[in-house]
């Protein structure tokens, strides 16, 4: 298919079955439009003033009902045996855990690192463990052919071997709110020497370098502040909207007067400013926000990461 | 002996909106959902006009998101579901099995007041609340119990259009076991009335489902109840298994009425009998059985079993058995016939043939592999407006063309009709041909923007829709000319050999001065000629 | 047995205190299920006795014995298409 | 149900009118079919905690009601059989006797409901919630299914008393019962349902 490129071992397969139906389907389009066109003309009321009354034929009904289900129980068949390959996972795949929630995806390699875009090894298979923080979201990468709800209380897996260097678009398909259509990210497949090299180095999220354009899509935006915040894990326990999770949502808190426990227990008020929201992340245990448990984690970050955490949480009035 | 069209004791509206007569329900009902038709087809073009201008967007993702709600939720169940049988299955059923009226006349105008009470509260759920619900029309959990619209309401609305469709099923099955006239044996039935059997089962059994569904979500939105909250221990799944369990065999009571239709018209205009008779009637039949055992193949990728995946699969293909049987039957309906292509005929080719693009690309998104790549993409929207505007549409088009001089008496300029047809099978194929092949390159549903990669072929689908607009404006103002000046109609302007064809334009108020006795089959146009 | 319908058939009081006997034997016999046998017996006894118990009420109390056997066959028809949707279902939760 | 007017001021078929009224019944058959297709689902991923939640029911109140229920079933037939031989005082009686089982049953139904909801039963309850997710949604669907049931109570006691006056006003008679009859059906379909109800929650501990 010209259309889109086949970048994994399972795109040729969905392809194969696509096309055989397509044939078919083509076939009989043509033939049953081209009866119909000829006995418009041929038997035209001009040419043919009676009609006939046929009632029907037995051995006729006979063969389009048995032909059409031979042919429909091929597909099946065919649309099944490809399926099976794309549902049995190879033993040496690397697992990588995905979560969804609105509206962005984080990855998570088995070593702990956590991207907000996905780095792969090329021809090296890949699991991917599908969890959801909020509602039904869709893993899709149409240059995979891949496709598996995200569904929340539920683990659901996809596997696949990217077989094409290349920058692959990923992309929510279950409506799942007002961002849903920019719930984006990108599939990067490098050669295996620069994914090990990245996997087994310093740097945390994947490195500008490989978000270089590369065909044949062009290069993912930077990150933006909320990717980051789910990056963090920060939307773990926070929402943007408004809506109370384990800690307080970030949504208009900047500039109001909150009330906070210090470390003796003691209640006093803060005006929650940069300063403030600094502090809250930095030295979490500090200052406890009333009615919440002092539970927040100290996260290690870099000082323009914690800046743009904190121009983000300003923005959220 | 006067028609029903004048009012006899009671004037004016309320000689219509109180009327047990089936024809005045069916006119309500025509006049309800065109109306409706309109304002979700100028939704869909909002749409399309979305689609062009993106940066900034034009509307808002959160209106975006509302409007492809709303159209969906207005062109399922407030048109294509209640669709051809509330019109013209109330008009012409018991005209057609030679009855004087339904079984239950007051039950059949109460499920036409259910619909317009679920109409106004689905329209009043968009204006009041906080917004309009922005979850499509399939209201997945938990999204639908989470999202802050006025979901609560829409439901309801969704609820009592269900109820009407019920009360509608019910009394249709009552009316052709009961009312059939003397001598109109089972095998004496017209196909049309066939089909509404078998779309009136499938009414009645299933909509108490997705009824009882929706209600829990209701409940969970109101109550907390928590049967489908994942946080309770609930399983979203569940949810879409329940809906789909009626939502799929929905979209064959969608589809049979109007393959009943074109059944009617197709032997019409060929002036020979229909090829087939048993074949059509009882493929009407197995459509309904198995529509009802595959609705999993809206969920291939949800997350169920395979083994689960691997049943609906298969018999998502046999029931595709069932259409195509009607299918070579059509075509076959033509052979030695005598053929006169007037407007009723031309719509009801191009059914035939829109509708086999629909059910074959029905076919791709059965296979389990290709369905994993076409899931909830543009090819799934193309595939649906393929089968419900392609199918449904055209054959309610080309059922109002050819019993329009029945029903109002009045005749229409053929000309313009023919004339319409070419915006209308044009800019149909740019759209919706267009959107299959996007869905093919990887475009997601429900966005209200799009990568740069889809630019070209959604500027290509939004010009075929207002090409579209363009024939369905003169398609429409032709009839509504018509019913202002047109010309009287002759009682049977087509040839006809059904009993409506029998009576008066428009029909005598009790159709029939003395109920007629049913000799022989249906469709005997050249009782003479045989072969 | 006489099957032109309810026009013609009146249910004796009789018929309709025995059948009313019986339910209430089988609701207890139910109970007892319930609190003595082991829960999986006693899950058994609930499916079989359940069922009958609806089948009295709709054979007599609803007078289906005495209908057409279209009515009949239509009951079960219905009941066998939620049998049809349950089984269905199950292909999925059970191998999940 | 309406009557079943074969043609504008025709005859009027009882037989017709019975069938809509199954019809009818099958739409409600399916319609908690659906929460038992739920109830099957759940309690196959659930099992133990379905029988720890069923504990906390009371199946004194549930066994008392079936039997309500039951006996309610008997009057209703028994109210038919008297009108049709005659006997019209004691098929009142026993369509009154029904009417009364009707409000007994509902009055049981609140005491038990208020009691489960004394203890903290309820949706979205404090208590609940920190029990385990299958007890959450045993008494999701307990609430569900037995509130349903009770509201189709309810509308059966209205259709009965509607009938109590028909009867009264001898627009139903002896010759005339179909309309008592169909109202009858509906009634025993709405003691069907209990009868699963009862195994379902109260014995399922
Ligand atoms: C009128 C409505 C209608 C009709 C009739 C159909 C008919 C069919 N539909 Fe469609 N469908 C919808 C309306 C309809 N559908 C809607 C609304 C959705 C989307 C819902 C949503 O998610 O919002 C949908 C979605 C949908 C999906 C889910 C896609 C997804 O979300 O992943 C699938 C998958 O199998 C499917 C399959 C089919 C099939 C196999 C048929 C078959 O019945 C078609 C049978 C017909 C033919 C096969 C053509 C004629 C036959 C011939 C020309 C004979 C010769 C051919 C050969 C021998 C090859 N449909
Ligand atoms: C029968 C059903 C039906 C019909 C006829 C249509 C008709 C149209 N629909 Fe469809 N559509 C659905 C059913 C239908 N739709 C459903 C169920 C969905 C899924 C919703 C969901 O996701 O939940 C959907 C979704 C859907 C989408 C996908 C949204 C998304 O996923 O992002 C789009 C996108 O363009 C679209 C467009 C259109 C267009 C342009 C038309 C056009 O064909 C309309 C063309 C007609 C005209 C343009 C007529 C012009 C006439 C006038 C302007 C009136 C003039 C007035 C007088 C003369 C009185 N529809
Ligand atoms: C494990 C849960 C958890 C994670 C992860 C977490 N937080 Fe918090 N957060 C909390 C809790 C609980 C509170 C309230 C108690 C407190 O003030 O410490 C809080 C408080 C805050 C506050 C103060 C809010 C107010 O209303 O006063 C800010 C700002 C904040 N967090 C930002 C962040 C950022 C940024 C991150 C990511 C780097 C993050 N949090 C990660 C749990 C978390
Ligand atoms: Cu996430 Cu759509
Ligand atoms: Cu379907």
């Amino acid at each position: 298919m010209p259309f889109i490129p086949q970048a994994s071992s399972a795109a040729g397969r969905v392809d194969a079955v696509f096309l055989f139906i397509l044939v078919l389907s083509a076939v009989f389009l043509v033939f049953i439009t081209a009866t119909l066109v000829w006995f418009v003309i041929r038997y035209n009321r001009k040419r043919h003033p009676r009609g006939v009354d046929i009632e029907g034929n037995g051995w006729l009904e006979f063969a389009w009902t048995a032909i059409p289900t031979l042919i429909f129980i091929t597909m099946f068949l065919y649309g099944w045996t490809n399926y099976s390959y794309m549902r049995e996972v190879p033993r040496d795949a690397m697992v990588i855990e995905v979560t969804g929630r609105q509206w962005a995806w984080s990855f998570r390699y088995p070593n702990g690192k956590r991207t907000s875009h996905l780095l792969l090894a090329a021809d090296r298979p890949v699991k991917l463990e599908l969890h959801s923080l909020d509602v039904i979201h869709g893993f899709f990468i149409a240059a995979f052919r891949i496709k598996q709800d995200v569904v929340p209380g539920k683990v659901n897996y996809t596997w696949f071997v990217p077989t094409q260097l290349g920058t692959f678009d990923i992309e929510c398909t279950v409506i799942c709110g007002v961002s849903h259509a920019i719930m984006n990210a990108k599939a990067v497949v490098v050669p295996v020497e620069g994914f090990e090299a990245w996997y087994f180095g310093e740097e945390d999220d994947i490195p500008a370098r490989f978000l270089k354009p590369a065909s044949p899509a062009p290069a993912p935006a930077p990150e933006s502040a909320l990717e980051l915040l789910n990056r963090k894990s920060c939307t773990e326990c926070h929402s943007v909207d408004g809506s109370p999770m384990v800690g307080p949502t970030l949504k208009g808190i900047y500039g109001r007067e909150g009330a906070v426990l210090d470390r003796d227990g003691r209640e006093r008020a803060v005006m929650i400013d940069d300063d403030y929201v600094r502090r809250a992340i930095v030295d979490p245990a500090a200052e406890i926000t009333r009615g919440y448990p002092p539970a927040m984690p100290e996260t290690v970050m870099t000082d323009e990461e914690l800046r743009r955490m904190v121009d983000y949480i300003r923005s959220l009035r | 002996m006067s028609s029903y069209l004048d009012t006899g004791g009671r004037g004016g509206i309320a000689g219509w909106i109180f009327s047990t007569d089936h024809k005045r329900i069916g006119i309500l009902y025509l006049a309800t959902m065109t109306g409706l038709f309109f304002v979700a087809v100028v939704i869909g073009v909002l749409m399309r006009v979305e689609q062009l201008v993106l940066d900034p967007p034009l509307f808002a993702p959160q209106v975006y998101n509302a409007f492809f709600t709303v159209h969906g939720v207005i062109m399922i169940f407030m048109f294509v579901l209640p669709g051809l049988g509330a019109v013209f299955g109330n008009f012409f059923l018991p005209i057609m099995i030679g009855a004087r009226d339904v079984s239950f006349p007051r039950l059949n105008l109460m499920s036409w007041y259910a619909f317009v009470a679920g109409t106004v509260i689905v329209f009043v759920s968009l204006f009041t609340g906080d917004g309009a619900p922005d979850t499509g029309w399939t209201f997945y959990v938990p999204f639908s119990v989470r999202t802050g619209t006025n979901v609560t309401l829409g439901l309801t609305g969704v609820f009592m259009l269900g109820f009407s469709s019920i009360l509608t099923g019910l009394n249709f099955i009552t009316t052709i076991h009961r009312l059939r006239a003397p001598g109109m044996t089972w095998h004496r039935m017209p196909l049309f009335a066939w089909s509404l059997y078998g779309t009136a089962w499938v009414q009645l059994l299933a909509t108490p489902i997705v009824g009882i569904t929706l209600l829990l979500v209701i409940a969970e939105r109101v109550f907390g109840i928590g049967v489908f909250d994942p946080a309770k221990g609930g399983d979203p799944i569940l949810y879409q298994h329940l809906f789909w369990t009626y939502s799929h065999p929905a979209v064959y009571i969608m589809i049979l009425p109007a393959m009943g239709a074109i059944t009617e018209i197709l032997p019409t205009f060929a002036h020979r009998t229909v090829f087939g008779y048993k074949a059509i009637a009882y493929s009407s039949m197995a459509i309904a059985f198995l529509g009802s055992l595959v609705w999993g193949h809206h969920m291939f990728t949800s997350g169920m079993s395979e083994q689960a995946n691997l049943l609906f699969s298969l018999f998502t293909f046999l029931v595709a058995v069932p259409s195509a049987i009607k299918v070579f039957n059509w075509t076959s309906t033509l052979y030695k016939g005598s053929i006169e292509v007037r407007p009723p005929m031309l719509y009801a080719l191009t059914f035939v043939f829109l509708f086999a693009i629909g059910g074959l690309t029905g076919l791709m998104q059965g296979a389990l592999a290709v369905n994993v790549h076409l899931h909830d993409t543009y090819f799934i929207v193309g595939h649906f407006h393929y089968v419900m505007f392609g199918g449904t549409g055209v054959a309610f088009f080309a059922a109002l063309l050819y019993w329009f001089p029945k029903m109002f008496g009045r005749t229409y300029n053929e000309r313009v009709a023919n004339l319409a047809w070419a915006p209308i099978f044009v800019g149909f194929n740019l759209l919706y041909f267009g959107m299959l092949v996007l869905g093919y390159m990887g475009m997601p549903r429900r966005y209200f923007t799009h990568l740069p990669q889809y630019h070209t072929g959604h500027v290509i689908a939004s010009v075929g829709s207002f090409i579209l607009a363009a024939g369905l404006v003169l398609f429409f103002a032709n009839l509504v000319v018509a019913l202002l000046r047109g010309k009287r109609a002759e009682s049977n302007p087509w040839g006809g050999v059904t009993l409506e064809w029998r009576i008066g334009s428009p029909p005598p108020a009790e159709n029939f001065d003395v109920i007629p006795e049913i000799q022989g089959r249906p469709y005997r146009f050249n009782p003479e000629v045989s072969e | 047995m006489d099957r032109t319908g309810s026009e013609t058939h009146v249910m004796p009081y009789r018929t309709l205190v025995r059948v009313w006997l019986v339910l209430l034997g089988l609701t207890g016999a139910l109970v007892a299920a319930g609190t003595t046998l082991h829960p999986s017996l006693s899950v058994w006894a609930m499916l079989v006795i359940t069922p009958v118990k609806a089948g009295l009420i709709f054979y007599y109390f609803m007078h289906l014995k005495y209908e057409k056997p279209l009515l009949t066959g239509l009951v079960f028809v219905t009941l066998g298409l939620l049998v049809l949707v349950i089984g269905l279902l199950f292909s999925d939760l059970f191998y999940r | 149900m309406t009557t079943a007017a074969g043609a504008h001021g025709g005859h009027v078929d009882h037989e017709g009118a019975r069938f809509g009224m199954w019809l009818f019944l099958f739409t409600e058959i399916l319609l908690f079919g659906g929460l038992f297709i739920l109830y099957a689902a759940y309690r196959a991923r659930y099992p133990n905690e379905f029988h720890e939640a069923g504990g906390h029911l009371d199946a004194v109140i549930g066994v008392a009601n079936t039997v309500i229920l039951l006996t309610s079933s008997l009057t209703m037939a028994a109210s038919i059989t008297a009108l049709r031989t005659g006997q019209r005082r004691r098929a009142l009686a026993s369509l009154a006797g029904t009417i009364a089982l009707g409000v007994l049953f509902l009055v049981n139904k609140y005491f038990e409901w208020s009691g489960e909801i004394a203890r903290g039963f309820y949706p979205d309850s404090p208590l609940l919630a920190g029990r385990p997710q299958g007890e959450q949604i045993f008494f999701g669907l307990y609430y569900s299914m037995t509130g349903l049931h009770g509201l189709h109570v309810m509308a059966g006691i209205v259709l009965l008393a509607v009938m109590l006056a028909l009867v009264l006003r001898h627009r139903i008679t002896g010759g005339e019962y179909h309309k008592l009859e169909n109202a009858g059906l509906y009634w025993h379909l709405v003691d069907v349902i209990w009868v699963f109800l009862l195994p379902l929650f109260y014995l399922a501990a």
